[in-house]
């Protein structure tokens, strides 16, 4: 999957429950190789929409094209195929160590099967091998190299986050959808992990959309921002331009210089 | 709200000591006091045991398969025993990290097991009185709590414990995941309920706010208890600064500050 | 025409008691997320101890008693397996209900070995006939008991603090204890319900026109499996409703297994699980099943 | 454990099973040869069960579906009390018969996929007496209610009987059935037990692993989530097969009456107290629940305050006393390891404290 | 290793050939049976009416000179259980005394015959005929059934083009008596009304509705006692008082003291093979004195007479082996084939033609409150010609 990283249309999205209008016609754009925010107050639709890129929901009406290719109606793995990877706000990690679950995010760059994993041909064992290599890059690249071969359930919760973000990684992707990843963390915490994110932009040259509430972090990574409220956008520019926004302010950021 | 009464619910920590599975020590000897009719925050980073001292208090380390290997808590004197029926019968209620909403009740219902000990008229008040504190929660009262947004659920959460009307509060993190309008809103909600003789202990990781609102504050650290004051003193302190309020945020470029380096996958 | 409506009269009346004991799964499984594999021997020591009391006690007071034994063994299944087994997960407490079950009825055959046993029950042999349709009154009456007795566990269930209790508790234990819910005892108040009601459930077995209760009575508890399942597995009305269904499936394919015969002969056993199976396809949660509700 | 005592210990373990025949009597090497089918329907069921959350009550029916499919297979055709058989030779028909069960495993697996958790137990449950019911009625194939009787298994010429060659000895031990069985038995367990430590080692094992845990995660890192399930059905289905074939050469007769809820429920208590996911677990207690009852049975004679069948004195016989010491081991097992005996042998988690920089 | 060193054909101090299960000094035999299953009753009063003759016979010294001894195995009606008691028990074993439940017999019946192993089940089909080292003590269930219609034809006064029902079990008993039961039909030009059930069926009124809706002049059941007090239950609720005859496992005396006894003393009839112990036959009072002082309180029911009678055979065949002092299997086998006229219990049998019945003769009984057993004679022992 060396292919470079390409343009995500969202375009008109709306999804709706039952009596409830999540996304109402949505469109944004993310630009290639960028990091583009999704931001908005507590039930606008950010991680719905995030559902609907990774095809774990099924939009109403609208069109999400990534690199050309309409992703609604696909199935999760089939959009997980392409190259989007994600995260998800409340951590969602499987049984089993870190090592387990990075090569879960590998399960679509490896074929082996039933068959010749139960007979551990030779094929089977080079590319678990291989792969598992790679994902100790990722991980050692994320800090928790040490944390290998350890079961994620003891992990604390600032770790777990990163397993789920390594995890993503190890699915090489084109796109990657992070929801919150510094929830729940210290300031300090919160700068390495802005690093991170940086960093992965910089040397995989991908493109990342983010959910955070974290303003500062906002200012700091993004270069574009995108704003929901009630499922509707009000917002679509620079950092600066929509931290200026007067409904951004009014329904979002409330005073300014509150926002650590 | 009733005239003022002096206020109780003093809740005193004493030389705590926690371990998880027979293995894991999370407290190493914690000693607090938490202050009748005061706001006390308890900051540190993950891991530090913040929420494992919340559980200590309300009972429910069991349920995590921890035990108190020695030391001790007192709600006004009397000593807590690990139950968490009688930690809330004692009115002393939790809101867990992570939301906890009982996800395939409906909002209204979520809220009538937060006030499962009032009769029908005190329970319909103090619903009344959530609803005006959050009004989303109105507005969804019939919606499945597992359906609604992270944030939503946050404040859910919240409502919920407020529907006892407690008098000592433990609040874990309940910053989490809130937009920044939303937590200034709560912040302003758990100083009215404080305002109205409420004790409360605050475990958060937005020290800014947390400080702001609170009288006391402690850092834990490792199991231990690193720092404790007033919280305009640990406001000040330079430590506090750095590591939990993020003073000195403009550093370098972020990519730059990302020690490790990974190359592209060759396939 | 008789033979189609005292087919469904008989279905009807066989359902509304399998209904008496789907709930107990169903109350079971809500509380506790068990599968209680003991409920037909807690049934059977329901039934055997009204048959061993009613003579000095009378019919009424030996059906309290009945409950209480039922229920009290059920309770103390569940304290002792809470106790035991402090944290594990459902699946451990299950199996744990094979285990007893089998000391149960070991237990029980061994006192019951190869009698039946009278309940002492009102209703003797009498028979109630509308225009040709005949039915035995202990029918009638079982219909009549378990209708008000589902009436009642639904109310409780919706209305009163200890169902909500134990809805909560059902999706959250800790957020639950939290709530100052004591979730032994919710949960023991379930399981207490449940074996109360295999107990009534065994009077209207034994009842005529069945000679008695005898060491088999217990084995039709699992009759009412697929009852709760089709119903859904947290639903009172569902456990109603499906035991209807399975009641009269059950009827009309034993009672025209002659026409049914180019399916093979004894299809009365199979015929409440097709239709399960049938129904499931449909509707995966049953038919009052809730969703199981999750998103990320 | 560490590496070289374990090695140690299954090297010793091995050599035991090995040398088996040539001392163990008959009842002893039977009452193995079911444990042996027991532990490769268990691995199966922890399979889908256990690894990918999937209830199932209908495992009964998938040995029979192996059980019936090697003996029609191999049986005999036109024989005289008008059942029918392929007649193939035993060992092709004892492949075939695998193959046949993952074919209903694959043809009931949208079922499967579509239903969740205690329904799906239940639904399968009504394989059991669908399956029965058939067992019942498809005479020709199944013999009915008294069932049939079945082919003995034949490898190459050397037949796993008392039969030819006649009188064998080996190192002067009358080598018979039984005894030649039970080779072929521990290959297929090895087997079994390899095939199914590596797969849960690889990506198949963890991708199964992750549907279990959480389908939306599992789906969106790349898995397709139906698609697994469904060949954790077959694969659970292969491995029932294989157990029930094997309990049919064991049995040498083949009943409806075995493959009832009974049977199923047995499986999942094998999985529950050898600890969900743990195939080891599984496996060892696989043997535990289908040798304590016969042991108990067999032995529960010798006693002691037990009311022989026939003295004409009070209390429990040796049945009724076999049956209350084997309720009393499944309770008194799930009280001291609640989480299975895979969870004696865990990991604890590790004795430091994590350390975290602020 | 110490396996395998079978004494097969030696020679005793007394000169007589042993075999398995035979030493100087004791004759080991087995018994499969149920106590704890659905046939536990029964299988209680076999396993007690066998031990009866064992301690007499002991007392009185034995046979040829050796103890006998039976070992229990009970199987619970378990087929893989009790495949694993045979293994178990078989090595030593001169005979089996009792085998209940026809799925066992056919499991086990390849062993029997490859090992030479006389054995006695407790089950009546006729499938269990024709085969030498098995022997059914009574006539078959279908002879039973072809006697009940018979006696029905009479009772019921049954003209050609009446209909009849029959509820059987699933499995070797229903069917075979179904067989019987068909023939006999067709004979007397009667049509057959079928209803099949599973021993866990407990509530019949659906089948009755059918019945009765058919216009059934009489109805036969074989299945067990629950089933029987179900049927006739049902049938005296939806006012089918029509005579109902039962083959002989599907009555206990248990049934009478419930609420169905009084419709069944109304309605019921059973037919067996075996003399209810009621019978005023000198040995079968004698057998239920020594029985009730033996095992006070036990019920004594056809269990009772079913297992002295298997008791009687294998007595019988010991005593003609050791005559020919050749205790193996083959020579008990051999022995017992050529016993021709025993009388058990009041009933002559004869045992020389394997594919035959060793009696065609079966008895017409009535429930009655108060009776030992609960039955009583209404026709003796006798033959219809088919
Ligand atoms: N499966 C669902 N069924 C019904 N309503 C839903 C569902 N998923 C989301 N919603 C509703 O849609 C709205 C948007 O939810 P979403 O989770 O996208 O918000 P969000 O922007 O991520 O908020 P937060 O910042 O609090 O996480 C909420 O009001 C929520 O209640
Ligand atoms: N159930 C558990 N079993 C074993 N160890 C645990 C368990 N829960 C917490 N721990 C460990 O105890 C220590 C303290 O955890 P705790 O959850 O109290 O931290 P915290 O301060 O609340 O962190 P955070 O900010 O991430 O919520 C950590 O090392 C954690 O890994
Ligand atoms: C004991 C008997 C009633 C058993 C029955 N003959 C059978 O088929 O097994
Ligand atoms: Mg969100
Ligand atoms: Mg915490």
């Amino acid at each position: 999957m060396t292919a470079a990283a390409a343009e995500l249309r969202v375009e008109g999205v709306t999804v709706r429950f039952a009596g409830l209008t999540a996304l109402d016609e949505v469109s944004f754009t993310v630009a290639p190789g960028s990091i583009h925010a999704l931001i908005g107050p507590n039930g606008a639709g950010k991680s719905t929409c995030f559902n609907v890129l990774s095809g774990v929901y099924r939009a109403t009406g609208g069109s999400v094209r990534y690199d050309g290719r309409e992703l609604t109606g696909l199935p999760p793995h089939r959009i997980a195929g392409l190259g989007i990877a994600r995260t998800f706000q409340n951590i969602v990690l499987t049984a089993g160590t870190v090592a387990d679950n990075l090569m879960l995010g590998r399960h679509g760059l490896t074929t082996a099967g039933f068959t010749s994993t139960a007979l551990r041909l030779p094929k089977a064992v080079r590319e678990q091998r291989r792969h598992r290599q790679r994902a100790y890059e990722i991980a050692d690249f994320l800090g928790i190299a040490a944390h290998f071969d350890q079961p994620v359930g003891p992990l604390s919760y600032g770790d777990r986050k990163r397993v789920e973000i390594a995890r993503a990684l190890c699915m090489e992707p084109r796109l990657l959808l992070l929801d919150e990843p510094v929830a729940g963390m210290n300031p300090t915490e919160r700068l390495a992990m802005a690093a991170t994110v940086a960093a992965v932009r910089a040397e995989l040259g991908i493109s990342i959309l983010i959910v955070e509430h974290d303003m500062g972090m906002v200012m700091r990574l993004a270069d574009a921002v995108t704003v929901l409220d009630f499922g509707r956008r009000i917002a679509d520019g620079t950092p600066e331009s929509v931290q200026r926004d007067p409904e951004v302010i009014a329904a979002y950021l409330g005073r300014q210089e509150e926002s650590a | 709200m009733s005239p003022p009464t002096p206020p109780t619910g003093t809740l005193r920590i004493d030389r705590l000591q926690v371990t998880y599975s027979r293995a894991v020590q999370a407290l190493r000897g914690v000693s607090l006091e938490v202050r009748a009719g005061e706001i006390t925050a308890v900051l540190g980073s993950n891991g530090a045991g913040k929420s494992t001292l919340l559980r200590a208090l309300s009972g429910t380390l069991a349920l995590h398969r921890g035990v108190v290997d020695s030391g001790g808590v007192t709600l006004d004197g009397a000593p807590l025993t690990g139950d968490p029926a009688r930690a809330v019968a004692a009115g002393m209620v939790q809101v867990p990290e992570g939301r906890r909403v009982f996800a395939d009740l409906t909002v209204e219902e979520n809220l009538r097991a937060g006030g499962l000990a009032l009769g029908g008229r005190a329970r319909r008040a103090a619903q009344e009185r959530v609803f005006e504190l959050l009004p989303v929660l109105a507005e969804r009262r019939r919606q499945a709590a597992g359906l609604m947004s992270g944030g939503e659920q946050q404040m859910l959460a919240l409502g919920r414990a407020l529907m006892a009307g407690p008098k000592v509060l433990l609040l874990d993190e309940p910053s989490l995941g809130l937009a920044p309008m939303m937590v200034e809103r709560i912040a302003g909600i758990v100083q009215r309920i404080n305002a109205a003789g409420t004790t409360v202990l605050l475990v958060e990781q937005n020290a800014a706010v947390a400080l702001r609102i609170s009288h006391r504050a402690s850092v834990l650290e490792n199991g231990l208890v690193r720092l404790t004051g007033s919280a305009e003193e640990l406001a000040g302190n330079d430590e506090v600064r750095r590591l939990y309020l993020g003073a000195g945020e403009s550093g370098p470029e972020p990519a730059a500050a990302h020690p490790a380096k990974l190359g592209r996958w060759a396939g | 025409m008789t033979k189609f409506a005292e087919t469904v009269l008989n279905g009807l009346a066989l359902g509304s008691v399998y209904a008496l004991i789907a709930l107990g799964f169903v109350v079971i499984f809500k509380a506790s997320g068990v599968m209680n594999f003991a409920h037909g021997s807690i049934l059977l020591l329901g039934g055997w101890t009204v048959a061993v009391t009613h003579q000095a006690v009378g019919f009424p007071l030996a059906v309290l008693c009945g409950a209480l034994a039922a229920g009290g063994a059920a309770g103390l299944l569940h304290t002792l397996a809470a106790r035991g087994l402090r944290g594990a997960e459902a699946h451990a407490l299950t199996i744990l209900t094979i285990g007893v079950d089998l000391l149960l009825v070991t237990a029980l055959n061994e006192r019951i070995g190869p009698d039946f046993l009278s309940t002492g029950d009102p209703w003797g042999d009498a028979v109630a006939g509308f225009g040709g349709v005949a039915v035995t009154q202990s029918r009638l009456a079982g219909i009549v008991v378990s209708v008000l007795l589902i009436g009642g566990v639904f109310a409780l269930f919706r209305w009163s603090r200890w169902g909500l209790s134990m809805r909560a508790a059902a999706a959250d234990q800790e957020a639950a204890a939290l709530m100052g819910i004591r979730l032994n005892r919710v949960r023991l108040a379930a399981w207490c319900l449940a074996g109360a009601l295999a107990a009534v459930a065994a009077v209207f077995l034994a009842a005529f026109p069945a000679p008695g209760l005898d060491r088999t009575t217990g084995q039709i508890a699992l009759a009412a499996f697929p009852a709760a399942i089709l119903g859904g597995m947290d639903s009172a009305v569902g456990a109603l409703a499906g035991s209807l269904v399975i009641g009269l499936s059950s009827a009309l394919a034993a009672g025209y297994q002659e026409q049914l015969s180019g399916l093979g002969t004894g299809l009365a056993d199979v015929a409440p699980y097709l239709v399960m199976v049938l129904v499931l396809l449909v509707r995966p949660n049953g038919l009052f099943g809730s969703k199981e509700l999750s998103r990320v | 454990m560490s590496e070289l005592p374990k090695r140690l210990t299954v090297g010793l373990g091995v050599l035991v099973l090995l040398a088996l025949p040539f001392y163990a009597t008959g009842f002893w090497l039977q009452s193995g040869l079911f444990a042996m089918a027991a532990v490769i329907g268990a691995i199966g069921l922890s399979l889908l069960t256990g690894t990918t959350g999937q209830l199932s009550l209908g495992h009964a029916f998938f040995l029979a579906v192996g059980a019936y499919g090697y003996v029609w297979l191999a049986g005999p055709a036109g024989a005289a009390d008008g059942l029918t058989g392929l007649g193939l030779p035993p060992l092709l028909a004892f492949g075939l018969a695998v193959a046949l069960t993952g074919l209903a495993g694959g043809l009931l697996s949208p079922i499967a996929g579509r239903l969740r958790g205690m329904y799906l137990g239940v639904a399968t449950l009504a394989l059991v007496f669908i399956g029965q019911h058939v067992m019942l009625n498809a005479h020709t194939v199944t013999g009915g209610y008294n069932g049939r009787s079945v082919q003995p298994m034949d490898l190459f010429g050397f037949a796993l009987t008392d039969g030819s060659p006649r009188g064998l000895l080996v190192l002067g031990v009358p080598f018979g059935g039984l005894e030649r069985l039970w080779y072929f038995g521990l290959a297929l367990v090895t087997v079994a037990l390899l095939a199914a430590r590596n797969l849960l080692r690889g990506r198949p094992g963890r991708a199964l692993g992750a549907v279990r845990d959480s389908e939306v995660a599992a789906a969106v890192m790349g898995v397709p989530v139906a698609r697994y399930r469904s060949a954790a059905f077959v694969v659970s289905c292969l491995y029932a097969g294989a157990g029930g074939a094997l309990l049919a050469l064991v049995f040498r007769r083949v009943v409806p009456e075995t493959f009832g809820l009974v049977l199923s429920i047995d499986y999942l208590a094998m999985i529950v107290i050898g600890g969900l996911g743990s195939v080891g677990g599984a496996a060892v207690a696989a043997v535990l629940v289908t040798l304590l009852p016969q042991l108990l049975t067999g032995y529960a004679d010798d006693l002691p305050l037990l009311a022989r069948p026939g003295s004409g004195s009070a209390g429990p016989t040796p049945g009724e006393a076999a049956r209350y010491l084997y309720g009393a081991a499944i309770v008194l097992v799930l009280t001291l390891a609640p989480q299975g005996l895979a969870g004696l042998t865990r990991r604890r988690p590790r004795k430091t404290p994590q350390e975290h920089t602020p | 290793s110490t396996k395998g060193s079978s004494a097969d054909g030696t020679l005793g101090k007394d000169g007589v050939k042993t075999g398995p299960g035979v030493t100087d000094s004791t004759i080991t035999m087995a018994a499969l049976t149920d106590l704890t299953g659905p046939y536990a009753s029964l299988g209680k009063s076999i396993v007690n009416a066998q031990q009866l003759w064992v301690d007499q016979t002991n007392a009185n010294g034995g046979i040829c000179g050796r103890k006998l001894r039976i070992v229990v195995k009970d199987h619970g009606y378990d087929v893989q259980k009790a495949v694993a008691a045979f293994t178990e028990v078989e090595p030593d074993t001169a005979l089996l005394t009792q085998v209940i439940g026809s799925p066992v017999v056919a499991a086990i019946k390849q062993d029997l015959n490859g090992k030479h192993l006389l054995a006695l089940p407790m089950a009546w089909a006729s499938t269990m005929l024709g085969q030498p080292y098995i022997q059914v003590v009574g006539s078959t269930y279908d002879v039973d059934m072809i006697t009940g219609v018979d006696f029905l034809t009479r009772k019921a006064g049954l003209v050609a083009g009446d209909r009849i029902g029959h509820v059987y079990f699933e499995g070797e008993y229903g069917e075979n008596a179904l067989a019987g039961s068909k023939y006999a039909a067709e004979k007397g030009k009667l049509t057959l009304v079928e209803q099949k059930i599973k021993p866990t069926d407990q509530d019949l009124t659906a089948q009755v509705s059918a019945l009765r809706e058919a216009g059934v002049k009489a109805v036969l059941i074989s299945a067990g006692p629950k089933q029987t007090a179900a049927l006739v239950g049902a049938a005296a609720g939806q006012g089918l008082t029509v005579p109902v005859l039962s083959s002989a496992p599907g009555f206990a005396p248990q049934l009478l003291d419930t609420a169905v006894g009084p419709a069944l003393e109304r309605q019921l009839s059973v037919v067996s093979a075996i003399s209810p112990v009621s019978a005023d036959v000198s040995a079968m009072r004698v057998l239920v004195q020594d029985y009730q002082a033996k095992y006070p309180g036990a019920p004594v029911d056809s269990g009772v007479a079913s297992g002295w009678s298997a008791a009687q055979v294998a007595a019988e065949a010991l005593g003609a082996a050791c005559a020919e002092k050749d205790l193996t299997r083959e020579g008990i086998a051999a022995a017992h084939r050529k016993t021709t006229a025993l009388n058990i219990l009041g009933v002559p049998m004869n045992f020389s033609d394997v594919t035959k019945a060793p009696t065609r003769q079966a008895y017409i009984l009535k429930p009655a409150k108060g009776v030992t057993g609960g039955l009583t004679t209404v026709e003796g022992a006798h033959e219809v010609k088919p």
